[in-house]
């Protein structure tokens, strides 16, 4: 058994005629922080959609842990250990923040309970919930929002909402993290604040992390190594300080 | 153990004083019957709210709760008040007993219903919004359709449910219906207020990050779908014990409407509110029909189109929000509990954040990108301390 | 034969009605209730005209201008306030106006129907099956108008504006369309269609009555559906397969009394197979 | 907070055990109460000789200065325009008894409820008219509200005399309920008899999803099935379908079409036959009356129908009424204003034959004089829709008579 925690093999789609994503390699391994940067439309969010169920490859697959993801449903694979945030946010604003992170723990096998039983109001029901909310309380302090827990999502601060998301994707439990635009909207305090919840959550949960983010500080500051996508292809790869200053990027980047 | 039970939500004040309302305005029927106080008329009304309520209350999970626009709750109730009171008919050879008869078909009815809850649920599951409502309104017509032609029910004249029907000597109806009133109430604040509630209020709220979030979106939409449905077929029943004949010109989609602005009048996703306008509603319209005799009986609807226009705009209009939050009651008391409040506490506080007067809005922070003239040029990466 | 005639005529009538849900829809975004009920004020406006001994044209053009006050006051006063708001909150306002509408016709008219002397325009055999030339004339000015509003979408500048108010408000906002001036005619154009309608339905049925509009309504709604709401050719065609659909059923006693169900079935299905109707455009939620 | 919690869990446990004390104890109440009411109805035979008091006060009729009688209706809604025609007849009745005098100077008074023709609607309003005063009264309209009604009534006793349901389980449903108008079977069984003798190509549009016009449509086809002829049928439902021309186009060819429908959409038939070019005679029953007003000069079929009303009556008392309810209304009454009409006046006869001389009579004393004078042999009105008899159903024996509009 390989440490490598998520491999892909020539992952990509294509839209009609457009090829969004073509034949992107990865290899992450475990407990590793790794970037995926580009610049804009470059496909990133689409590797997040493909490798979370949202859109089908049309090309390659991908594995997690060794087993094939392919075809599976957005549920299937949250609950096969992937967990990802969303670039705009997508919270249930409606909710109070713990709810939010409730919602994450919800399949937790330690906290199944069958609907009946919670119809009935049955102790079980009682014992779960206790224990789903300590949980979420312990998930919540994590990322620094325990005070906040009881306001309503929507009514958070930019920031505030970035690591709230990040809470509810930790308790679904993902061997993998996918963070998209973790930083974005952030003044640089947030920021630094962020990089440390990032490798706080590394370490204490042994934790595999892919992110995709334009604050080359950040990514730089926390990543080991990066995929550079540009027009949907692998643009460079490996070391993050090698690949970002690869010609090509930079090329990308400004445009020349 | 039982002192965790208690803590819980469960029993605070807030979360149970609909339970109260609804007790004590049983046991106050009840002893007003008791003392031949209350009139046929208000004993039949109260039969009605009974059964509103139970429809206003399962319509809100769907719309309220899990977000889907159903115009189909008549048909659910349509096919408990036929094939329920139908068993209960076929009951009543064999059990003499009224309510005996009424408890079993209401199980049978609200099964039924539920079974067809469940068909159109799987549509659900494809459908979202505008769509989904046409095709649940299509559904309660092709139900009402079916039965006003089948031989069984009485075709067009409508199912004579006499020999189920409760009259004045048997025990009173709304007492049966109101202990299911609060067992609905039971069963569906359990739900809400529960790990499963919040997996539907999450599928409303943001379908893709609840299916993100490993949420099994396929089976809490047609649980919903189903719940509702039950319930549904259940009032059906009390309709169809409560007054004869069942007629398929009653489970119109106008019907559906109505229990659906008894859930938008009430708030949707409030159960509280739901039992307030389920309870207004019947009364309003026995007022009216009892006020306006003849003629006037046209300006039913009229005063009925403008009250309900009048309340929607009043309470969705975005442009009359400063309106309302200067006279709602919460305004009113945060006006009375203000004078002590700095303007530090409001800084602190997250939940005033929103009062705050900022200059740059949410959509000039996202639109901070990456332009011609504003690019990223990589700095010499410093390592991060590892 | 003569039944295929016969429903293309009937569909001819939904499809105009289902032409004016599929406008409004696709550009305000809202389900019009009251859409069915416009109609209503349009037949009686082309009544009232035509018992005072006004000319048919002249009943035309009435009812024309009548439902698009109409349908433009009823936007302004009822959904303009609502914008920006659930969709919810605008369709339970919708069925408020509609009740309105049916409520005040009655303090007007009275319940009973009335009937309506419309001169004939004659018959004519085709195919072995006589057929009025009304449903020929409904049939021919539906697809005219139908190919009118196409060019008029597609080549016009508040056509344009129009497809961009459907595809984003806050954008075409910012480029400087004046959402409520293009929202407004939209409602203008559909009361118009609606109008339109009114005065065809009267060819084929002559009699109005307040609840005259609500099941041409909720039928015309549906063939927009099937056709792919938003889409012009879509409610066309859903107007007029419905229509068909529903003489065919009539025509067989066994299935007569069924043909409702039949049709909402019909649409039940197509919905599952296609959940954008037979013409919509598939729209991607971004993730 | 935790303690108040508990007392109000204990109140809520409290109430509960309460409401289930109450149920059961009147359980037992209930199955005596409904063995009365099974004895009461094999009384039914002998209803002549039941005893009535009718100088007592009823529960809810101390303060009435006149004799209250109620009914409810379709006011509003699709059926409107046949509710607001029995109103309109009734209180044109009730105006001509008050303006002669009233009962020995006690005026008379309508109350009409609107029930948008549905059942817990006539039910509430049903509540609401007893509550109110009402001593007498005329049912509801259509058959499902009147069914409604009639059993509610029946729970009381109050008499109910429905102008126009004319379907069988309205005047089943209690043993003090009676209709003005004919039975639908006898309509059936009339016509078919009539059509089979003197037609050959029948053809049949009923609307399969109106109780009236399947009632007497299931009638006729057991009758034509008995008399063995054949005919072409068509069907139609009226919420849902407004434009004929498949059902005319199918029937082209017969030489009669039977319409057991109402006037509104017979209108609509026989426009739709000048459009398609069939000539057949249009034949139906007393629902087609009214026609004429939905109809213009481009109709040429010959129409006609069984009915127990003409508008265009020579009778002096058809046209006198005929003339005052212009004159009221400025509109020519139809068949259900007519049956209004003569409920009204029905109910006026029997309490004067009855000798009722108490405006605060009850209501349930006066149900059982009603009940047993319209059930009595000698006991006959003769109203604009004929003379008429009552037999022990509660169902109306008269004469109808065929009007033809050209």
């Amino acid at each position: 058994m390989s440490d490598i925690v998520l491999r892909t093999e020539d992952l990509g789609i294509s839209f009609g005629g457009l090829k969004a994503v073509q034949s992107v390699n990865l290899e992450i391994k475990k407990k590793q922080l790794y970037g995926l940067v580009g610049p804009n439309g470059a496909g990133k969010t689409t590797v997040f959609n493909l490798l979370t169920g949202v859109y089908q490859p049309t090309t390659g697959t991908f594995y997690l842990n060794g087993e094939e993801l392919k075809g599976k449903t957005q549920e299937q694979i949250n609950r096969k250990g992937i967990a990802r945030t969303f670039q705009n946010i997508r919270l249930f604003n409606n909710m109070s923040v713990i709810r939010n992170v409730l919602v994450g723990l919800h399949n937790q096998p330690e906290f199944k309970c069958n609907p009946f039983v919670s119809l009935f109001r049955l102790p079980k029901h009682y014992d779960t919930e206790n224990r789903m909310r300590e949980k979420a309380k312990e998930i919540l302090r994590i990322v620094g929002l325990e005070e906040e827990r009881n306001n309503l999502a929507c009514n958070l601060p930019y920031g505030k909402q970035r690591k709230l998301e990040i809470a509810r994707a930790l308790a679904t439990n993902p061997t993998l993290l996918l963070l998209d635009e973790p930083a974005a909207g952030m003044n640089p305090h947030e920021t630094e604040d962020l990089m440390h919840i990032v490798r706080k959550i590394r370490d204490d949960f042994d934790m595999t992390i892919l992110l995709i983010e334009h604050d080359m500080k950040f990514v730089s500051g926390l990543c080991d190594e990066v995929t550079v996508l540009n027009f949907g292809t692998v643009l460079a790869q490996g070391d993050t300080n090698t690949a970002l200053n690869d010609p090509e990027v930079i090329k990308a980047y400004i445009g020349e | 153990m039982i002192k965790s039970i208690l803590k819980s939500d469960d029993f605070k004040l807030k979360n149970c004083i609909n339970y109260i309302v609804v007790a004590v305005a049983l046991v106050a029927a009840c002893t007003l019957h008791g003392m031949g106080e209350l009139k046929t008329s208000y004993m039949n009304l109260l039969v009605q709210i009974g059964y509103s309520i139970i429809l206003a209350v399962s319509l809100n999970l769907v719309v309220g709760f899990l977000g889907e626009l159903s115009l189909g709750h008549a048909g659910f109730m349509c096919v408990g008040a036929y094939l329920g009171t139908f068993i209960s008919m076929q009951l009543s050879e064999v059990i003499e007993s009224k309510i005996i008869c009424l408890l079993i078909s209401m199980l049978c009815g609200g099964v039924i219903a539920a079974v067809f809850g469940f068909l159109v649920g799987l549509p659900a599951l494809r459908l979202k919004g505008d769509y989904l409502a046409i095709v649940t309104l299509a559904f309660g017509e092709i139900i009402r359709t079916i039965f006003k032609n089948l031989p069984w029910f009485g075709k067009a004249m409508g199912l004579s449910t006499g020999a189920v029907k409760f009259t004045k000597k048997d025990t009173p109806l709304f007492i049966i219906v109101f202990i299911t009133v609060l067992v609905v109430l039971f069963l569906v604040q359990n739900l809400v207020r529960s790990k499963h509630g919040r997996a539907i209020t999450a599928i409303r709220d943001n379908e893709i990050a609840a299916k993100a979030m490993g949420i099994n979106v396929t089976f809490y939409k047609l649980f919903v779908f189903v719940i509702a449905a039950f319930f549904a077929g259940v009032a059906g029943v009390f309709y169809g014990h409560y007054t004869t004949p069942v007629m398929y010109t009653f489970f119109s989609y106008n019907y559906s409407i109505e229990i659906l602005v008894m859930v938008v009048l009430g708030g949707m996703g409030s159960i509280n509110g739901s039992i307030i306008a389920a309870t207004l509603i019947p009364i309003i319209n026995f007022k009216l029909q009892e006020k306006l005799p003849g003629d006037l009986a046209a300006l039913k609807f009229l005063i009925y189109a403008l009250i309900l226009i009048g309340i929607v705009i009043f309470n969705n209009a975005p442009k009359l929000a400063p309106i309302k939050e200067k006279i709602s009651i919460k305004a009113i008391i945060a006006k009375l509990t203000a004078k002590n409040r700095k303007p530090e506490d409001i800084l602190n506080d997250p939940a005033h954040w929103d009062k705050i007067p900022t200059k740059i809005s949410m959509d000039e922070v996202l639109s901070t990108d990456i332009q011609p003239g504003n690019e990223y040029v990589p700095d010499k990466p410093e390592k991060g301390g590892k | 034969m003569s039944i295929l005639f016969d429903g293309l005529s009937l569909g001819a009538i939904y499809a105009l009605i289902a032409l004016g849900y599929t406008m409004v829809y696709g550009i305000a975004k809202m389900l019009n209730f009251a859409h069915g009920d416009i109609i209503m004020v349009g037949a009686y406006s082309v009544f009232v005209t035509l018992a005072s001994g006004g000319h048919i044209a002249l009943a035309c053009i009435l009812s024309i201008v009548l439902c698009v006050i109409m349908g433009v006051v009823v936007e302004k006063v009822a959904y303009k306030p609502l914008r920006g708001s659930s969709p919810l909150a605008v369709l339970i306002t919708a069925i408020g106006v509609s009740y309105l509408l049916q409520s005040i016709s009655q303090l007007i008219f009275g319940a009973d129907p009335k009937n309506v002397t419309i001169a004939s325009l004659g018959a004519v055999t085709l195919f072995g099956a006589k057929i009025s030339v009304s449903s020929i004339v409904t049939l021919v000015i539906g697809a005219v108008i139908m190919a009118a509003l196409t060019v008029f979408v597609k080549k016009t500048r508040t056509g344009r504006a129009m497809v961009a108010v459907s595809e984003d408000k806050g954008a075409a906002m910012l480029m400087g369309i004046n959402v409520n001036k293009i929202i407004s005619v939209t409602f203008a154009i559909g009361s118009a269609l609606a109008a339109a309608a009114s005065l065809f339905y009267l060819m084929q049925i002559p009699s109005v009555e307040p609840t005259l509009g609500s099941m041409p309504g909720i039928k015309a709604f549906t063939a927009a559906v099937i056709g792919g709401i938003g889409s012009i050719p879509g409610a066309m065609i859903g107007g007029v397969l419905l229509g068909v659909i529903e003489k065919v059923c009539l025509s067989v006693p066994v299935l007569a009394p069924y043909t409702t169900a039949v049709e909402f079935g019909l649409l039940i299905v197509i919905l599952l197979v296609r959940p954008i109707g037979l013409l919509g455009k598939k729209r991607r939620e971004k993730v | 907070m935790k303690k108040f919690s508990k007392v109000i869990a204990l109140l809520l446990s409290l109430s509960l055990v309460l409401c289930f004390a109450a149920c059961g104890g009147n359980t037992e109440e209930t199955t005596a109460g409904s063995e009365e009411t099974t004895a009461g109805s094999e009384e039914t035979t002998v209803a002549a000789d039941i005893a009535y008091d009718l100088t007592k006060e009823g529960e809810y009729t101390a303060d009435n200065t006149e004799y209250v009688i109620g009914a409810t209706g379709p006011l509003t809604g699709d059926a409107a325009s046949y509710g607001i025609s029995v109103q309109q007849g009734a209180q044109l009745a009730i105006d001509e008894i008050n303006a002669a005098g009233g009962l020995n100077g006690v005026n008379f008074k309508l109350d009409m409820k609107d029930d948008k023709a549905t059942a817990p609607d006539a039910s509430t309003g049903y509540d609401a008219l007893f509550e109110a005063g009402m001593q007498a009264s005329l049912g509801s309209v259509t058959s499902g509200s009147a069914e409604s009604f009639a059993t509610r009534a029946a729970e009381d006793g109050v008499f109910s005399l429905t102008p126009s349901a004319s379907a069988d389980p309205v005047i089943n449903a209690s043993n003090n309920s009676f209709r003005v108008c004919f039975g639908d079977p006898d309509n059936g069984i009339m016509s078919a008899e009539k059509l089979a003798k003197e037609y050959k190509n029948i053809g049949v549009i009923y609307d399969s999803s109106d109780a009236y016009s399947s009632g007497i449509y299931d009638a006729f086809k057991a009758k034509m099935a008995e008399l063995n002829v054949t005919y072409i049928e068509q069907s139609f439902d009226a919420e849902n379908n407004r434009d004929f021309s498949t059902q005319v186009e199918a029937l082209k060819d017969c030489d009669v079409i039977f319409l057991p429908i109402y006037y509104t959409e017979a209108g609509l038939i026989a426009k739709a036959c000048v459009a398609k070019g069939c000539d057949a005679f249009l034949f139906g029953c007393d629902g087609l009356d009214g026609v004429a007003s939905q109809i213009d000069a481009t109709v040429t079929n010959k129409i006609s129908y069984l009915t127990p009303f003409d508008v265009n009556s020579e009778d002096a008392k058809v046209s006198a009424f005929v003339t005052a309810y212009e004159t009221k209304y400025s509109a020519k009454p139809d068949q259900f204003a007519a049956d209004g009409y003569d409920a009204v006046y029905a109910i006026f006869e029997a309490m004067k034959a009855l000798g009722v001389n108490n405006v605060k009579v009850d209501p349930i004393e006066l149900g059982k004089a009603l009940t047993a004078t319209f059930t009595s042999a000698d006991f006959s009105f003769d109203g604009v829709t004929g003379g008429m008899v009552w037999d022990a159903s509660g169902a109306c024996v008269k004469e109808p008579i065929i009007v033809e509009l050209q």
